[in-house]
């Protein structure tokens, strides 16, 4: 364990480390370009210089590796002429392309600029002209007048995608990132490099001019693209409303988690955001009056809803009532779901897990076949020893007769195929559909509750490992529509429950309390990570 | 504007011993001399003010809170509606504090520039003052003559600062722009008319007996309570308290100029409008100085003699044809016709992470691009360590203190503000009671109270 | 400081009072007869007045005098405004609202879909031109007759500001 | 006898026009000459198919605007008296011209007809009730709007016209001591004569410190600057702080009117009314003996415009007075009025009293 | 005449075949290795014999072998460098073209040594006619068995790959042609690891250059310490000095280390030509800094070069008259840089374009006092940051031709014109 001083700092590192790493643990900045902890090390740009004691040359920070009683500064004025030098020969051919470059804001050019450039140009050559604007592949777009050559997003191709799709060309100041001949940037982990891009070079095609990036606020949470439950990060724009075509949510970006997705996400997931500010969505409930669906408020709607609940109960007992959650649900929001029609209803034919005909698969990566987030946390939560099998139903085409249907967040018209979506849901005398977004299954509703996004929730995720993980609110629940723990909670208080939860933080303490899998666990304990539910298998793909 | 406290019984016929009562009278806010942004409600004995109480708050922008919202230089509007009869010293004040919290010297010559360009202000002030103050004793025309006077200095500050009243001239680390050519020569040719204007109001009321009996011994207040108060500027002047920001704790170049700091004794009216008097001549005299004295011409800027438009400029470099362009003199906007690259340097600090770049570097190469943008840009801007500062200045009412705290973020996490007038509305009501109806209205233009300045 | 008392003269108020008025009716006759030989045709004789016949009469600003806004064009009558948005983030009172759209030439890339400025917002202290890279809005048109019915008047579109 | 009342009432048109017209003009001249005074040009916009007449429109458009406007009476006010206060203001003020000559007696078609409506013998009596019956129109006026404001207005006003009508009736005093009679043409006519035969003996001249003291009261008693208390415009308003339209309109053209009165008076008192120096009904007496014979319509006419020079002279004069100076407090009126103005009245009326003994 | 160690038997005929060559005494040396010593004592020897690298940076080349892990599991790996691409140099050409055979036997020595039994041999591209020589030479080696399995009956394997470069000058620098080799760009690698430890695919490599190589064969022949004496201390015999430039005899000599650079021109070049006056003199190739025509007596070997701010390099010697103008012969140089930049590191890339750029201005006169400063503050910055020492070999002449003949950089800014040829209007 070599110990190293940086800055007269101190540090105690394993074997291995490379300055620039032991740095990072010291909460020194070092400037990189080409050094990105998910990749191999390239050392080419030369801006992570530092001085080590004893060594004549500069050496680069992300490829010296630390030894005991190594001294490193990084504030030498050796150090400091170096990297101001390297970052004026970064610029000199860098087009003034910051008015139109969606990097500004978020580019390491201009951030090191001010923190270890702040050098006047003297620059007095025309710049090399290079191709602009080129789009590379479906999410992803190139300027190669921008780049400076990192090749991270080469070695992003070449090492984590392994689709080998881009180069650099060309020799000395000619050089430029290109496509490999007959190759497009197509690949499903293809945004990532816009992400690793420390400059304007590689810009995302979905967001581009779409909203200043320093307009933009920022929630961690978790993707609900499938059960891996790679964090991201959800960057809305809430003040300046005139951008993106009035969406909230302009981007998500992958959040590292050395545990699930590291430093990346899949495309699917990236761009899976745009349900949330679709006209689609649902902001008020909605009751069917003939063909047409009419709206009504909350304070009606959940007395009807209760009104129905209570009369097919009546009318044909709990056995009359079907209540299908989603594993697109919150852990707060499923046992909310089981805490009222479950254990206060007494309704025990609660089941979530709806076949669905898309034959959908993994990939050797991330993204995995099941699509849903929240299919652990849901087994974990409704599954806890309840013996009912929806499948069964479905599948077997019965023409029994039930009185209630209570669907959450779920296509069924989708998922089954028109036909045998119509014929079962034909099977209930009243259909209640409470999701976000308008389908074909909430029009066959009767009474329809808008329910909110995760972008708009606080609650937790648990992925296909069993790792509990917290999603934040970045936006507000859009119009009428609320948080899905409080759309029962609503239900459930007209019914005469009154929970009393403020927050899902509440509900989350009931939860680890009540369900075993999750004893023990808590906001705090989850932390930014997640954590891992004790002793549990994996669910199959 | 009618209240009278005790309702009348409506039972006629219980006869009634005749009891005195106190006459309550408001005045304000909607009242001509109260300007719809502060309220009096007087009780009076015949004419006699027995009682008054000062109600502020009726101009509220939120001007502390306002700042938190936006970066550093963003709050500089905001300081120019403090005192919107001088902008400039608001202006200035607020940004010494940010310069102080960040470290950083500005040049000489800016130095300059912002003293006489105070100065100008106080002169605005003070003639703004003394002429509403004498409207408001009848004296219209008084009050026309030096309103034209200050007409003249507004050209002046509108040939600078490019707007008469909201400036918007100061800058962290400098000014908007350096002055602009001829300006010494026309300055100092207002400062002789407004010197005109000064000798007739001199003649037209100093020795005349109607206003003199109209402001000697009235509105007066002690030495104490105007300490206890917290009194700055002209009023604790008059009162003879010897204090004065710029003699005191001095700012910008003031030490190195002479003046006076002129005192009365008795803090009346008539006081306060001799020490206002004087102090615009000494205003005028340290403008004067600061004129003869100001640093640095146009620098030789090493540039090949070319001028090319700003937009060429642009164009040319967003090509990449930027051989040639650093030797290029820019010809800017007209708005920002005082950041020419042989000003530029002049008037504003050179730190780079305060400053916006000359507008030659943001248009014609990557450095200033990129610096421009870092200090434009939500989230970056001006960042100062964290801390705190306070910087104060003699604005024309009185010590004007700014009191900046940062977060090490873009945006300021606390401006207060120390404002003259608020102090002297905490104590103007000692300046009333006692005096009649009539010198309310007098009294209160005395003091100048500005309602930019009241608002928290 | 010197505040000497009035002397009996000064108390009997008239001589002041006469001083005054000679002051005042100098101003009078002065005046007048500029005045008048402006009116019979000695147009090169100074103004009586320092006031301006507004709109007739026009004051005329300084160069730098920040007023109503433009938007400065390319040679083919486009906007050269680039859409980046340095203008709405640097201005305090929030009054610009800027769209981007693609442009077809890749050496452009971006220009304003919208560009609206709200002048009812408006508090004209030209940090928008300061904050401007491109060179693209002005405030030199000399305009400030900037009045209308409604707030929605108020607010200049890309064309009224390319004008 | 029909022919005597056209007469008279041709007369009193003349004056009423000519008043109301002086009065009106007066508020362009207020406009303008302060404008020119203080460096600016002052109302000009009003037009007429464009003709603008450097402004003098301006005084049909405030007519306008004062007719159609809201006549607003204060809820709590009372209705009778807030409406009655400006007419007595208005009326008290222009009866009082009743009695002031314009000219001498003309000879037209073989009557004679005097240039005045009327000439009383105690016509200066007259004039003084007329003036004190308008201190009414403002105590009515302040106490009907049931405002503070007003309320203080009304006072002031009530009790600085008071005062200084006192003043006014000492210096008239010694006017009438001189010239021994209590009719203004009387008073007119004596001050044709000369002294020493070359001195007009205008009141002026004979009664210097009393022509100052009537003056000062005189201004005193229109109420405007630098005795404008009961105004008061940026402290207490005035007295009519809750009028408006032509009620408003009234007060308004009351003080001018009453500006007009006094500068009548002035100049009917002590410069001479219409006399003009050296100028008697058949020509010019010149001093030293020479005639220069004048047709007597000429004259009439020269006399008659002599007068309204002179009215127009200590208008304008009243207005640079108004424009100079700032204002007196209450009590330093009151005091100016009771301890200056006031025994320097009764001292002038001693000394006048002496000479005239001691010359007789 | 001095001793030769290289170039001995070479001096009026070429050894192109197996037989001539061993005419001449050639593969004893191999043999008495092969069957006599071992790799240790090999090393030892060529330790003792005090060679340095032969390349261009003068790294003793015994040391560099003992680097070589001696019981590593990978494969080990010769390289030959034979990328000659220093302008001003051409010593590997003149031994393979008069004795390849000198060189091939120098591999099999020193891949004995190393423990290597797979050698590559990186032409440069440009090289086509000596790569077809060697090709032949391969053969020919193989056929008598100079080459191959169980060389001399030693048991001791050897396989010899020639390769041709495709032209670029950084193939010359060692990673970068390993780089090369393994088929990829040729950007030399982040060191550490060196390519002893993590060389060609990975595994331990030694890469020598054709002059070294070729000197080890009469190291063995005739003893470390006699090739030590050759030259001075420390830096141990003979040299191939590449004479070009404004002389009368411009070619390759074989020379002693330590010879002063005057002999070089005078003696052996034959001295100016057509006598003009020397004006400097570039002693190592195009990448060290220049000397004028003061400095020429200094000794030609590493440590004495390097005391008066110069390098030796690979020995190529330009020798330039006082017509040449020197603006114009570091913008050629500058050119060649900027060409060859191989575009890796952001200082190397970027600097050699800037300085190019701006020299070009300069030679044109279209440029300012100041900007003098501005390229040797440029090449000041790119010095020492980055991977390979391109950067610097662009970098140093540049520092050195402004700041020793820097009236000639102002006169043509100033006068827009040559102060060689002030007739040349640019």
């Amino acid at each position: 364990m070599p110990t190293v001083t940086i800055n007269q700092k101190s540090l105690t590192v394993p074997e291995g480390t490379t300055i620039i790493q032991a740095a990072e643990q010291l909460n020194i900045e070092i400037p990189r370009y080409c050094y990105h902890p998910g990749l191999s090390i390239a050392g080419s740009c030369r801006m992570c210089l530092v001085e080590i004691e004893k060594m004549p040359k500069l050496q680069p920070a992300c490829n010296t590796r630390v030894t005991d009683g190594m001294v490193v500064t990084t504030q030498s004025p050796k150090v400091k002429e170096a990297v101001s030098g390297v970052l004026e020969f970064l610029l000199i051919n860098h087009p003034l392309d910051c008015p139109v470059c969606d990097q500004a804001g978020e580019c390491y050019l201009q951030e090191y600029y001010m923190k270890f450039g702040l050098h006047d140009s003297r620059m007095n050559e025309n710049k090399i002209k290079r191709h602009k604007a080129e789009v590379i592949g479906p999410h992803v777009i190139l300027d190669t007048e921008r780049c400076v050559l990192c090749s991270r997003c080469v070695r992003f191709v070449r090492e984590v995608s392994r689709s080998h799709e881009i180069g650099i060309f060309n020799r000395g100041g000619q050089s430029e990132i290109r496509l490999l001949p007959d190759q497009v940037l197509d690949n499903n982990y293809s945004g990532n490099v816009v992400d690793i891009c420390p400059v304007g070079a590689l810009t995302d095609r979905d967001f581009r001019f779409q909203c200043r990036v320093w307009y933009l606020s920022k929630a961690d949470s978790v993707c609900n693209g499938c059960s891996r439950g790679c964090n991201i990060t959800v960057e809305a724009n809430r003040q300046r409303a005139h951008h993106g075509e009035g969406r909230r949510v302009m981007r998500l970006k992958p959040r590292f988690n050395k545990e699930v997705n590291r430093w990346w996400i899949c495309d699917i997931g990236r761009y899976g955001y745009k349900f949330i500010d679709d006209p689609s969505r649902l902001i008020q409930p909605l009751e069917k009056q003939g063909d047409e669906l009419e709206p009504l408020d909350w304070s009606t709607a959940a007395e009807r809803a209760v009104g129905r609940i209570r009369e097919a109960k009546q009318r044909g007992g709990a056995g009359s009532i079907v209540i299908v959650a989603s594993p697109q649900l919150t852990n707060e929001d499923l046992f909310v779901t089981r805490k009222f029609f479950g254990v206060d209803l007494g309704i025990d034919q609660i089941d979530f897990r709806i076949p669905d005909k898309n034959t959908l698969s993994d990939d050797d990566f991330l993204l995995r076949a099941d699509r849903n987030p929240n299919t652990r946390g849901a087994e974990a939560i409704l599954l806890d020893g309840g013996g009912f099998d929806l499948q069964r139903i479905i599948e077997s085409a019965s023409t029994q007769s039930f009185g209630l249907l209570y669907l959450c967040e779920q296509d069924l018209v989708k998922k089954l195929g028109s036909e045998p979506a119509r014929r079962f849901l034909g099977q209930f005398d009243y259909v209640i559909y409470q999701g976000s977004n308008e389908n074909e299954t909430s029009g066959l509703a009767n009474l329809v509750l808008p329910a909110a996004t995760y972008a708009e929730v606080n609650g937790t995720f648990t992925n296909f490992e069993g790792r509990v993980q917290r999603i934040h609110a970045g936006i507000e629940p859009l119009g009428d529509s609320l948080p899905a723990w409080r759309v029962i909670c609503k239900l459930a208080q007209t019914a005469g429950f009154d929970y009393g939860y403020e927050s899902a933080a509440e509900v989350f303490v009931e939860l680890a309390q009540t369900v075993t899998e999750f004893e023990g666990l808590s906001y705090e304990k989850i932390g930014s990570e997640g954590m891992k539910l004790p002793e549990t298998q994996p669910v199959p793909a | 504007m009618t209240s009278e406290t005790e309702t009348t019984s409506t039972e006629p016929s219980q006869p009634k011993e005749l009891t005195p009562r106190a006459m309550l009278l408001n005045v304000g806010p909607s009242h001509p001399a109260m300007h719809g942004v502060i309220r009096i409600v007087t009780q009076l004995e015949g004419e006699t003010v027995e009682k008054c109480e000062i109600e502020i708050g009726y101009l509220h922008r939120g001007f502390e809170k306002s700042c938190e919202q936006g970066g550093y230089n963003q709050a500089v509007p905001y300081t120019d509606r403090l005192n919107y009869v001088s902008p400039l010293i608001n202006n200035f004040g607020y940004v010494m504090a940010v310069e102080k919290l960040l470290g950083i010297q500005v040049t000489e010559r800016c130095e300059y520039i912002r003293v006489i360009m105070g100065e100008i202000s106080r002169v605005t002030d003070h003639l703004t003052c003394v002429a509403a103050s004498a409207m408001e004793l009848g004296a219209m025309t008084v009050f026309l003559y030096m309103i034209k006077a200050r007409e003249f200095l507004w050209e002046l500050v509108e040939d600078v600062t490019g707007a008469r009243l909201t400036i918007s001239y100061g800058r962290v680390g400098g000014v908007s722009g350096d002055l602009p050519d001829g300006f010494k020569e026309k300055a100092l040719g207002v400062f002789k008319e407004v010197r005109k204007v000064l000798v007739e109001v001199d003649k037209l009321l100093t020795r005349n007996r109607i206003f003199v009996d109209r402001t000697k011994g009235v509105g007066t207040i002690s030495r104490a309570d105007a300490i206890g108060y917290g009194f700055t500027g002209p009023v604790a002047r008059s009162v003879g308290i010897d204090y004065d920001v710029r003699r005191d704790q001095p700012y910008g170049v003031y030490n190195r100029l002479k003046f006076e700091v002129p005192l009365g004794t008795r803090g009346d009216n008539l006081d306060r409008y001799y020490v206002r008097m004087q102090e615009m001549e000494q205003s005028l005299r340290i403008a004067e100085q600061a004129l003869a004295t100001l640093p640095g011409g146009a620098v030789n800027v090493d540039a090949s003699g070319n001028v090319i438009e700003a937009r060429d400029m642009v164009d040319r470099a967003k090509m990449g044809q930027t051989r040639g362009v650093k030797q290029t003199l820019v010809q800017l906007s007209p708005n920002l016709e005082g950041l020419q690259d042989p000003r530029y340097k002049q008037v504003v600090a050179s730190d780079k992470r305060a400053v916006l770049p000359a507008k030659s570097n943001t248009y014609g190469n990557i450095e200033g691009l990129m610096n421009h943008f870092m200090l434009i840009m939500e989230g970056y801007g001006i960042q100062p360590p964290k801390g705190e500062a306070y910087a104060c200045v003699e604005g024309a009412n009185g010590e004007l203190g700014f009191y900046v705290v940062s977060d090490g973020t873009g945006r300021p996490y606390r401006v207060r503000v120390r404002p003259p007038c608020f102090a002297l509305m905490a104590g103007v009501h000692r300046m009333l009671e006692g005096f009649m109806m009539a010198d309310i209205v007098p009294t209160f233009g005395s003091i100048n109270m500005i309602a930019g300045e009241l608002d928290r | 400081m010197n505040r000497r008392d009035l002397n009996f003269a000064e108390r009997l108020y008239l001589s002041e009072v006469f001083k005054g008025l000679w002051l005042t009716s100098g101003h009078f006759f002065s005046n007048m007869k500029k005045h008048l030989a402006r009116q019979l045709g000695f147009t090169r004789i100074e103004k009586g007045a320092v006031t301006f016949q507004y709109p007739e009469e026009r004051r005329p600003f300084s160069p730098r005098y920040r007023s109503r806004h433009r938007l400065t064009q390319r040679e083919d009558g486009s906007p050269r405004c680039v859409a980046c948005m340095m203008c709405e983030t640097a201005c305090p009172a929030r009054c610009i609202y800027i769209v981007a759209g693609e442009h077809p030439d890749p050496n452009i890339e971006k220009y304003p879909a919208r560009f609206d400025i709200d002048l009812g917002v408006c508090v004209f202290c030209g940090f928008c031109v300061e904050a401007c890279p491109e060179d693209a809005i002005r405030m030199d048109t000399g305009i400030v007759e900037i009045a209308a019915y409604s707030r929605k008047e108020m607010i200049y579109h890309i064309e009224d500001l390319l004008q | 006898m029909i022919v005597n009342i056209g007469i008279e009432l041709a007369k009193v048109l003349a004056v009423l026009i000519g008043v109301l017209n002086l009065a009106a003009i007066l508020t362009w001249m207020e406009r303008k000459q302060s404008a020119v005074m203080q460096d600016r040009i002052g109302a000009n916009r009003a037009s007429i198919f464009g003709f603008r007449m450097f402004g003098l429109f301006q005084v049909l458009a405030d007519g306008l605007k004062m007719f159609v406007k809201e006549d607003f009476i204060p809820a709590q006010g009372h209705r009778f008296l807030h409406g009655l206060a400006p007419f007595v203001a208005a009326f008290f003020a222009l009866i009082g011209f009743a009695a002031i000559p314009f000219g001498d007696t003309i000879h037209l078609f073989g009557r004679e007809i005097p240039l005045q409506i009327i000439d009383l013998n105690v016509g200066i009596l007259y004039i003084f009730a007329a003036m004190s019956l308008g201190i009414y129109g403002v105590v009515l006026a302040g106490w009907a709007s049931n405002n503070n404001y007003a309320f203080l207005g009304g006072m002031r006003g009530s009790s600085q016209m008071f005062s200084y009508e006192v003043t006014i009736g000492a210096t008239i005093l010694g006017v009438l001591m001189i010239f021994e009679s209590m009719s203004l043409q009387q008073i007119v006519r004596a001050q044709g004569q000369l002294l020493w035969g070359i001195v007009p003996k205008w009141g002026v001249i004979v009664q210097p410190l009393g022509c100052i003291l009537f003056l000062v009261a005189g201004i005193a008693e229109t109420k405007r600057v630098p005795f404008d208390l009961p105004e008061g415009e940026s402290e207490i308003i005035g007295f009519f702080v809750e009028y408006s339209s032509m009620k408003f309109g009234l007060f308004m053209l009351t003080d001018f009117v009453e500006t007009v009165l006094i500068a009548a008076l002035v100049t009917t008192l002590f410069f001479g009314g219409w006399q003009v120096p050296y100028l008697m009904a058949d020509g010019w007496h010149l001093p030293g003996g020479t005639l220069l014979a004048w047709p007597q319509w000429l004259v009439a006419i020269t006399q008659v415009i002599a007068y309204a020079i002179k009215v127009f002279f200590f208008c304008w004069f009243m207005l640079l007075v108004r424009w100079t100076l700032p204002r007196f407090r209450y009590d330093q009126l009151m005091r100016l009025g009771w301890q200056m103005i006031f025994p320097l009245s009764i001292l002038n009326l001693l000394a006048t009293a002496v000479v005239i003994l001691l010359l007789n | 005449m001095p001793e030769l160690a290289l170039l001995t038997h070479v001096q009026h005929r070429n050894l192109m075949t197996v037989e001539e060559y061993r005419q001449t005494g050639g593969y004893e040396a191999l043999r008495k290795v092969l069957l006599e010593m071992k790799p240790d004592q090999v090393i030892e020897e060529v330790k003792k014999s005090g060679l340095r690298g032969r390349g261009g940076a003068g790294f003793p080349t015994g040391m560099k072998w003992s680097f070589i892990p001696k019981n590593s599991e990978k494969p080990k790996y010769m390289v030959v460098n034979s990328d000659e691409s220093e302008p001003g140099t051409c010593k590997d050409r003149v031994i393979i073209e008069k004795t390849p055979f000198l060189l091939l036997e120098g591999i099999a020595i020193s891949s004995y040594a190393v423990g290597s039994s797979t050698c590559y041999l990186y032409i440069r591209g440009e090289y086509y006619d000596q790569a077809m020589i060697l090709k032949q030479a391969i053969e020919d080696a193989y056929r008598h068995g100079f080459l191959g399995k169980n060389i001399l009956g030693s048991g001791y394997n050897l396989d010899v790959y020639l390769h041709r470069g495709a032209g670029a000058y950084i193939c010359g620098e060692e990673t970068g042609l390993l780089e090369s080799l393994e088929g990829k760009k040729g950007w030399p690698r982040l060191k550490p690891p060196f390519p002893a430890i993590s060389g060609l695919y990975g595994c331990p490599t030694c890469v020598n250059n054709v002059e070294t190589l070729a000197a080890v064969v009469s190291i063995i022949q005739n003893g470390g310490d006699w090739y030590a004496a050759l030259g001075t201390p420390k830096n141990g015999g003979t040299r191939l000095f590449c004479v070009s430039g404004h002389v009368k005899k411009p070619g390759t000599y074989e020379l002693p280390m330590g010879i002063p650079l005057r002999s070089i021109i005078y003696d052996y070049a034959g001295g100016m030509k057509d006598d003009r006056k020397l004006k400097a003199v570039i002693p190592g190739g195009s990448s060290v800094p220049i000397l004028t025509a003061d400095e020429i007596d200094v000794k030609m070997d590493f440590d004495s070069v390097a005391a008066i701010g110069s390098l030796l390099g690979s020995g190529g010697v330009v020798v330039i008259n006082e017509d040449t103008c020197m603006v114009k012969a570091l913008l050629r140089i500058a050119r060649f840089y900027a060409h060859e930049s191989c575009g890796q590191c952001t200082p190397c890339r970027e600097g050699t374009t800037w300085l190019k750029k701006t020299l070009q201005r300069v030679y044109e006169g279209d440029a300012r006092q100041a900007e003098l400063d501005q390229v040797l503050s440029i090449a000041f910055n790119m010095m020492g940051t980055t991977i390979c020492p391109l950067a610097d070999a662009a970098a140093m002449p540049v520092r050195s031709y402004i700041q020793k003949f820097r009236h000639e950089f102002e006169y043509h800014v100033q006068h827009k014109c040559c102060d060689v040829k002030p007739a040349v209007r640019i």
